[in-house]
């Protein structure tokens, strides 16, 4: 869609976090108790606040320039950046938008939230400035996410025979899809050299110690076979998985049957 | 009894009532229920208007209806903390909603068809909420009247949202412009509604007065109500379903049609639109997430946590 | 949307086929055994099929006339016809689009053939000569779609503990939403009057013989409070579920995203 | 043994081999692998294809993908059927896929992204299955091979309306001729694999020519379907995402570029794009359907049916 590394490396944040925060906003009224309805609503919130700036930073690098809502409603799937594990359906990996499985949805806002917290404190250094602002506003976001998510994997890692097995079923399922974060890409690599950015490569090391460090006390298993995995999602370069496009044709049906109003 | 006596005076002298002292059964028992309904409700208003918070428009009105939504959760919370004061816990309140003995608003088994619906349920629903709990932040328990201080504060936020969305609609292009005038046509009634039956056949209102829990009449509260709201449409451009609407000079207040009150009751009855989805979604949800609140319990436990 | 009753009659029965072929579509590839996959299938092709014929009739009447496809995916959900029920997940009442419940899909397949082998019979003497001919091809379509259900509804009742639970349990969801087959109605009256159709409340008796009888062999119950039920759905004069719109987003998206385009 | 010689005289003169003779159990574990190994691409199959037909974007579209893709059903059904003439049943043959024992075709580890793929199967997935399978009409197992008759015929329809969504994106607007595009420059290659490795890694085929399973080797295969291939694209306007694609005179066949084997171990090892989601999407079909087959099975009990 984007020539422009730049935009390129904006849209993949602004979409991952906006694309995540949907998913998250489906849980609404449905939690499994509802201080984590409440929980869920606020991170998703973050997130979506966090999209917007990131999208708007985007869109004014564009020519011409393109709001916000241009960007979220107006886009093919194969425009957007997210990463693939988070457009994946909060049940796992069937089909099934709307079932909810909490281990999943959990497990996944872990793994990321790792991820960001790494890389929010490395962008809060970047040359572009209103992307370090950013990111010093989400990075506490995201250490509270991480928190949030933390504190429920040793519950179900050490909780019950049951919720044990679910966690280590949803994260048997996911972590193929953690390998994206640090695949090595022009996109990220050009970025890194202007100092706007740094190739999620290089923070690989620091999150795989701090997932480790959880899931062992949470009494979960790394699955081994992980480094071996040869499969790559590939949202971040506009490729996603069969469940992007239900997502997108509900978030933007109303949006679209609408085109000429505001809102 | 002395501590009759001394309820009373408390009462007479319109001090609060603290979880702590002395009250009637019948007290304890109608707050009970009246606090643990609008907990539910709530809780279950959650729902009609979730349903469109991944079909939002703009990503700021995604935004703002999330965190209106998280609102209502948040006052769930407070309300169950308020009732759990009287001593009946947050699974027991939760039991009698599932099981069907506790109510909770009939407004919420409308369905939202539309993105209107977000206007006219935070213009119109949240408006006679208001309406209704204003007066509750005056009520003699202690507990229940602070919650209501916190509550009606965010309320009147979010009506004044729900007005900025049938604005912008009203504003915008013929079909949103119809979309706004169809909400309103839908929700207007079932609002008119939510203060209850008329007042010479609302039997449990006389006590309540008496008690300090209600502070005004059901048929009042919806006059009042009326007399904000119309001015309110009357701005938008927006025409309210009701023929028989009119000022009355003489008494200062609109006049009104005839509510039809077989509807209220189909509905409280269980025979609306979305009672039987409502109640099934909300089971789901606490059956589903069984097994979360029990990893949590088993995980404090082992590790001598709360 | 319309004023004309007679295109509002063929739209009900247009847009009731098609929602339920959408519905049925669902179900493609997740059957619970492959003869199973095969026959939801079918029936979903019948049913698409006579929509295409009745939509087309629908719109060769309107002015300007419309084409089935305007009329499947560019109308708004106030615009369609179909009775409520044919909307609902198949999942049942909560939401979830693309969960699936066997039990529910058969139990409406039941409820709603039975209702359309008596409603074709009687339009195959249709003053419309057009819809006359449909009626004719359909109500041997729909004679197999009730010997299929009614099949699977004995095997079902009569046959584990946990198959006659979940019947059962299908049974009293879907039953308040048959009230809307035989609601009386200003369409349905005038286009009696005109021998063009029959009013449903004219085949209430016969259908719950049927029903009845069925529901008798399968050691089923008929819940006793049916007839005092004061729910009544409305999805016939254009007032849908909240279900509806995610089916229409989901319908509705490709050609939408596309709207010059010829397929 | 006389056995074997019966057998191998049969097969020297191209006499069908029927499920009630004898044969070597090597031939039939290989058929019973190659047919459920077939079998069980077609009800996979069904999945992709089916992620788009609630999206169809024209009624006819939609019902002609439905009718496609209940085809495959059947197929399996007929595949299925034959494989158990052999003496294996289908819920073995489906333990063995859950269990990741049986293989299906790696193609349909590939996801469905946009209408265009519809398109793109039709045309190259079945177009490629066909040159796969024509053979296998004359295959030396009865059962196998009438199966295979019926089922190329329907085959060859599909190809034909694959190609024909395929024309109609490409006389479209130019977002369905990128589409189209984009379709082609995925599908392609995954679809040059489906003949398998080159003759000279492929161990098993000498095996199977000599029992008279396999007729025509991968790698001839493969360049009938390219030098098909090519000229249709070009009909289409598109171009083939392979720039070592050259019209070679001397050979009167199209050279083209080197595959990417290690993409095909990659995908066949389990490591596709949409491997583990296939299983587990018909996995939990399975699952999901335990309690209707056990309904039909006591039912047909108690009633003294079959």
């Amino acid at each position: 869609m984007t020539e422009n590394p730049h935009i390129d490396y904006l849209l993949r944040l602004g979409d991952s976090t906006l694309i995540l925060g949907q998913r998250l906003s489906e849980w609404c009224g449905h939690g499994p108790v509802l201080e984590e309805d409440i929980a869920l609503g606020n991170i998703a919130l973050d997130l979506i606040g966090q999209s917007r700036l990131l999208l708007s930073h985007a869109g004014s690098l564009m020519q011409p320039a393109q709001t916000e809502d241009q960007l979220a409603y107006f886009r093919e799937q194969f425009g957007f950046r997210n990463f693939t594990m988070l457009e994946l359906p909060n049940s796992g990996l069937e089909k099934g938008q709307q079932q909810r499985d909490y281990a999943f949805t959990i497990c996944r806002n872990f793994l990321f939230s790792a991820y960001m917290v790494l890389l929010w404190q490395a962008l809060a250094a970047s040359l572009d400035r209103q992307l370090a602002a950013i990111a010093e506003k989400a990075v506490k976001e995201a250490r509270y996410h991480l928190r949030h998510s933390s504190d429920w994997m040793l519950r179900f890692g050490d909780g019950t025979e049951e919720s044990h097995r679910r966690a280590q079923q949803a994260l048997n399922a996911l972590l193929p899809y953690t390998h994206e974060f640090f695949s090595a890409d022009a996109v990220e690599q050009q970025m890194a050299d202007a100092g706007i950015a740094i190739a999620g490569a290089s923070l690989r090391a620091a999150w795989e110690e701090q997932v480790r460090g959880t899931l062992q006390d949470a009494t979960l298993e790394w699955p081994p076979q992980w480094a071996d995995s040869q499969f790559r999602s590939s949202g971040k370069s506009g490729r996603h998985s069969e469940h992007f496009g239900f997502l997108l044709a509900e978030m933007q049906s109303l949006a679209r049957a609408h085109p000429e109003a505001i809102w | 009894s002395q501590q009759q006596a001394r309820f009373e005076a408390a009462l007479a002298k319109e001090q609060k009532i603290e979880a702590q002292d002395w009250m009637p059964d019948a007290y304890r028992k109608t707050l009970v229920r009246q606090i643990s309904q609008h907990a539910h409700s709530e809780i279950i208003g959650m729902l009609p208007e979730g349903n469109w918070i991944t079909r939002a428009p703009s990503l700021k009105r995604k935004a703002i209806l999330l965190a209106k939504v998280q609102d209502e959760g948040g006052h769930g919370l407070y309300l169950y903390a308020a009732a759990e004061t009287l001593g009946t816990s947050r699974e027991q309140m939760l039991d009698a909603l599932h099981s069907g003995r506790a109510k909770y608003s009939s407004i919420f088994n409308y369905p939202t068809l539309t993105w209107a619906d977000m206007g006219a349920i935070g213009w119109l629903v949240d408006g006679a909420a208001i309406m209704n709990q204003v007066p509750l932040c005056r009520c003699s328990y202690g507990p229940y009247a602070r919650a209501m201080i916190r509550i009606c504060k965010e309320e009147s936020f979010h009506q004044r949202q729900g007005f900025d969305i049938m604005l912008s609609l009203c504003k915008g292009t013929p079909a949103q412009k119809a979309m706004a005038q169809d909400a309103l046509n839908r929700w207007w009634w079932p609002t008119v509604m939510m203060f209850g039956p008329n007042d010479d056949s609302s039997p449990n209102s006389r006590q309540s007065m008496e008690w300090g829990i209600k502070r005004i009449s059901n048929d009042a509260l919806r006059q009042k109500f009326i007399d904000a709201t119309v001015p309110q449409a009357e701005l938008l451009g927006l025409s309210i379903p009701d023929p028989a609407l009119k000022w009355n000079e003489e008494r200062s207040h609109y006049d009104f049609g005839e509510i039809d009150w077989s509807e209220f009751m189909r509905v409280l009855g269980g025979d609306g639109p979305c009672n039987k989805e409502r109640l099934s979604t909300r089971m789901k949800a606490h059956e589903d997430g069984t097994w979360v609140r029990e990893a949590a319990m088993a995980y404090a436990k082992k590790h001598g946590g709360k």
